[in-house]
């Protein structure tokens, strides 16, 4: 499968960040789920593996130093789209005081303050109002900025969202509030508990523009959502982009995911975001298979080294535990 | 008497009540198709059909309060939280409706509901995730709050939560699921608002509930080592507190440390603590020592989250402050 | 003014039944207001007058054998269409042992559990979860009823609603959420705050009709919230009704409602409900002016005879603070 | 010094540190155009606009959040809840965001914000509208919590908190804000964390916070006349609490009642009462006693609301239970 998206106007430079990006991700999380299985990662570990596309096609319209990124806790990939080192994401896996946050956070609290990446937030939907305000800051101090807001289809019911996208219409915000709709919220399937199935209709209560987007693309995404950071940069006009995406992994490292068929698994992985990127971009002659495989042995060096990094680096001394309480 | 599991325990409670009483329901997130998050609710979709057994969205303030209109109209709801660090989500359908609104209709309901789920820290997850959050909950009038730390207790108090007639508030922990105990074939009930002595002991009262019991029993076997006598004191229910048996154990022993795993500021254990302070003013030998969770969020390292919460050694040095050993 | 409706295909009784309802909860709140300013009656009193015809139009599409009707604090209106005597509703407000709740609800608890008239809740937007829950325990019972579940044009945005209304469309529960729009949140223009100023159009978030109504001709009212009823107790589709309305007096009897003009208010008066309906009646020679006065006699006479009632009541004897608390 | 209302030095407190640091912006409902639902704000939106004085529709959690983001990335917030009632709804926000933030980030974040507003009951208002529920935000770690409970105070302490660079929780009350006392024109700051002896005594020590503390005043006047001298410790802050100062006043005493207007369980009184009974055991001649609200929701009936909670003859016949003098 290749892009619907007419490639050659773009600069190699650039399609090649996108492939570089989705396929870091990817083996920095494969990398993870692999110490994870060795126990040197804990607790909940959210794969976003085969949902690259979303944030790097996404985040790519930005200009992070005005822009803003906010997402739940299934964050690395954002986090590594938002220009996030490898090594403090791993040590922070690993608990390590290299970590971005110290071994404070873990997996689900991913954060990069200087990047404008904010979390990382393992409250479903508790980030959007945080996102929101984070808008409302842009306004205030009359910058430039845009705020991405990533949620999944399991956040979209919550009384935060909606609460958050009437604040952010009144009030003229420049927020995108981007519904990653991976078809799942743990087990369930989004059709079994949402009144309708095709989440951008929803702006429609809100007076706000609504659409529904392929995120195995990413290109696409990128078209797609350029459009709507230019709506809200230019106009101040709030809207709300359902990202339809799907991940190959359980919910997190403990879920079998007993929940859907192999066969659907199997469908989705046939349009892999990387793939069709890789496919295209050989296609249209703007790479080579061989320069897919050294980027993407490149990308598997800096995730093994990531895992060096987090496994030599020390833990946190225990009196830490009373630091960043209070500022 | 069979050895089960906690989880099989608020099963077997969950599934006995059901069969018993077509009016109790169960809903919540990933209870009925995923058999829930922690796998307690395994095979009651299957059971009793998805009228009975129901998958909700992430909306925990909805059908929490879906749960309470349910139950002031003559159902018995229980309200499965996949945590308690959700339920704040929920807290005002639970403050200002279920603990209310027999109060403000002047006795015209009954609000028959039980909400449960995993509560305190488990491993690895950082702060947002791993709260004890019962101080809140054991805080407000016009609910009953409940803590078994076995699966006897477990099962015998959720049938009593289940059965009664007012908004329970019910904790478990994920890391007792697969803790195990003997539990009978028979049915019994166990009523809200009793402690329970789990261990005998003459110099030492240790008043503790929910998960951190089993520390404190191991503690007290170390003690025993050293010839000091524990007695400890499982509360079971936060709301109401059996003080009696309390006061009863503390004027024999004359010495008392509170074990609680929230975070110390007005708490569960604090509360308690001043409970024994005041009541037992004349037969204490020694100050009520507290050990609690350290007063901070927790951390997501697994040396520091452990180094935040009650432990064998801290359990072992308040015991032997209480008497003066150190 | 006279009513849209064709009123010659209605029974006089059923006609006057309306007449009378409206007439009794404005003398009634008049007499409310009144022992308000002598102080027999403290804290929030919400009055209804000018929004009869919502309460009495919708309630009057129901069976109160098997359905229900759940509301806000601004709740005396839903209270007599209920078929709550003023009585123990003036007892009530008077904090006597004869009020419906003995005295511990006040103004803003009115309940009637035998009469299906569940509440008076003074959280904005907490009884709607409530509402959709009792809504679930009809279907789960395999009953034929249904729910009115009223809130205000305030309670709208709050998260609460739209979780409720999910939850209604998935589990297919026969609720009507009926959104009093009387133009105010306290002093906020709904305008102010609201993405949106039909809300009908949120229905479509949920996949559900939504409708606009005037509330100022309880003929009208009757005819359309029939039609959802009928909607939901036999397909068991839940609906929103926003219906267009006004409230005379402050937000409560400490509101100098500065955020209006009077000319606003003279302006809604001349749409008066009862006048309406009175001139329409009489129009249409179905009543009498005579027939009207000796009726809005009568119910200025139970206003009165209810004051009365709750000034000779008792008060609640002091251990019924331990009263009430559980079961 | 002139002599003003307590909502008065509230509105100055604001209106000072708008007008010297323009990232200050409050928000809320009926904040603007209505001047506050209790006049607070009174004249700030015709003063600084509405992107600074920002009305809110009804959204409690929604508005809380945002506040909380724009703490983040450098604003400071104000945020009024109309009543603290009605906090709750936002309360999600408060504990897992605001107050772990800069926790779960490793120190990232500063979230320089203030949550105020009236809590506690009013009159006539019932239980939905009467709580005072300070215990549970003083329960968690990752806030300060505040309490003033005279003009000078509040007016000092709003400052101090809107200079803060963590989430301040400031509790008012609406029967507060026509309270009148001095305040200097001079600006001034009172540092958060500690307490103020609001009356100099020998006998015993009431410690006490907000609105109780005029009626623990009014008591210890009649005392007075009955040669009991009452020392008076008013907390100021509920997190952190001036732990050094209680005990010196109780080391001096010997006794202590405290006198708090929330529940009872697990709340602000009870720790106090635990922290004195600990820190003091040797300094104590009888039981901390603590005066609190029943545990009951308040009945709307005046007299029962009033029988509900602390009062100037709870506290004389507490103190002389703490004098063993009856
Ligand atoms: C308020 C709240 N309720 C429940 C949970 C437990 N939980 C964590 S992730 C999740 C599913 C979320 O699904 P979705 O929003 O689709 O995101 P995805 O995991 O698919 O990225 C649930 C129920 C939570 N973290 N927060
Ligand atoms: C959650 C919550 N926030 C704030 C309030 C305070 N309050 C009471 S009524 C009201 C306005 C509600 O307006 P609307 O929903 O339009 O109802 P109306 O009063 O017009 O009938 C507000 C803000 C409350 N009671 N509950
Ligand atoms: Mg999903
Ligand atoms: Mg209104």
């Amino acid at each position: 499968m290749t892009s619907v998206v007419e490639v050659t106007k773009y600069e190699r430079v650039f399609l090649w960040k996108l492939l570089k990006e989705m396929i870091l991700i990817r083996r920095v999380e494969e990398k993870a789920g692999q110490l994870y299985g060795l126990r040197k990662i804990g607790g909940f570990c959210h794969l976003y593996i085969g949902q690259e596309a979303v944030a790097v096609g996404s985040i790519a319209c930005l200009d992070l130093k005005k822009d803003y990124v906010i997402t739940a806790y299934r964050d690395h990939g954002h986090a590594i789209a938002c220009g996030m080192h490898p090594n403090p994401m791993m040590a922070e896996l690993f608990g390590k005081i290299t970590g971005c946050s110290r071994g404070k956070g873990g997996s689900m609290h991913l954060f990069d303050a200087e990047k404008h990446m904010l979390g990382g937030n393992g409250i479903v939907g508790a980030q959007i109002p945080f996102a929101t305000g984070v808008a409302y800051k842009i306004k205030y101090n009359k910058e430039d900025g845009v705020v991405l807001c990533f949620f999944g289809d399991g956040a979209i019911h919550q009384g935060a969202f909606h609460e958050s996208v009437n604040l952010a219409k009144i009030w003229g915000l420049p927020i995108i509030y981007i519904c990653e709709n991976n078809q799942y919220g743990m087990g369930t399937d989004f059709r079994r508990v949402s009144s309708v199935h095709d989440f951008s209709v929803m702006g429609a209560s809100y007076g706000i523009p609504g659409k529904q987007i392929n995120g195995m693309d990413v290109l696409e995404v990128y078209e797609e959502v350029s459009e709507f950071v230019k709506l809200a940069r230019e106009e101040r006009m709030p809207s709300l982009l359902e990202i339809k995406t799907y991940r190959y992994k359980g919910h997190s490292m403990s879920d079998p995911a007993k929940y859907r068929t192999s066969e659907e698994v199997s469908e989705y992985k046939k349009q892999d975001p990387i793939l069709i990127l890789k496919d295209t971009l050989i296609e249209k002659g703007i790479i080579t298979e061989h320069d897919y495989q050294s980027l993407d042995e490149e990308c598997k060096q800096i995730a093994l080294e990531s895992a060096d990094f987090a496994e030599e680096s020390d833990e946190p001394p225990l009196e830490t535990i009373y630091e960043d309480v209070l500022a | 008497m069979p050895e089960i599991t906690y989880r099989e325990a608020l099963r077997q409670a969950i599934d006995e009540e059901m069969e018993r009483d077509r009016t109790v329901f169960l809903l919540g997130e990933e209870v009925g198709e995923y058999n829930g998050a922690y796998k307690v609710s395994m095979g009651l979709l299957d059971k009793y059909g998805p009228e009975r057994v129901l998958d909700t969205p992430i909306t925990e303030e909805g059908f929490t309060g879906v749960g309470i209109g349910a139950a002031c109209v003559g159902l018995r709801p229980i309200v499965e939280w996949m945590t308690f660090n959700f339920s704040i989500q929920a807290l005002d359908q639970v403050l200002n409706n279920a603990a209310k609104l027999r109060h403000m209709s002047g006795g015209q309901f009954k609000v028959p509901i039980v909400f449960r789920g995993p509560n305190g820290p488990a491993e690895y997850l950082s702060s947002q995730h791993s709260q004890a959050l019962q101080s809140m909950f054991a805080h407000i009038p016009g609910l009953l709050v409940v803590a078994p730390a076995t699966p006897y207790d477990a099962k015998g108090l959720l049938k009593s939560a289940i059965r009664n007639d007012n908004p329970v508030v019910f904790l478990e922990a994920e890391l007792m699921y697969a803790w195990k105990g003997h539990v009978p074939d028979e049915e019994y009930l166990i009523p809200i608002g009793k402690a329970d002595i789990k261990r005998n002991g003459l110099d030492v009262t240790i008043v503790t509930y929910s998960k951190p019991l089993k520390i404190v029993l191991d503690a007290a076997d170390i003690l025993a080592q050293e010839d000091i006598d524990v007695e400890v004191v499982d509360l079971r229910s936060l709301r109401p507190i059996d003080e009696e048996t309390i006061y009863k154990s503390v004027r024999k022993t004359n010495r008392c440390v509170v074990v609680d795993e929230a975070w110390p500021v007005c708490s569960v254990g604090s509360h308690v603590a001043w409970l024994v302070s005041k009541n037992c003013f004349d037969s204490l030998d020694a100050p009520v020592e507290v050990i609690s969770s350290e007063d901070v969020p927790l951390p997501y390292n697994h040396r520091l989250e452990l180094a935040c919460q009650p432990s064998v050694e801290k359990v072992v040095k308040a015991v032997k402050k209480s008497l003066y050993m150190e």
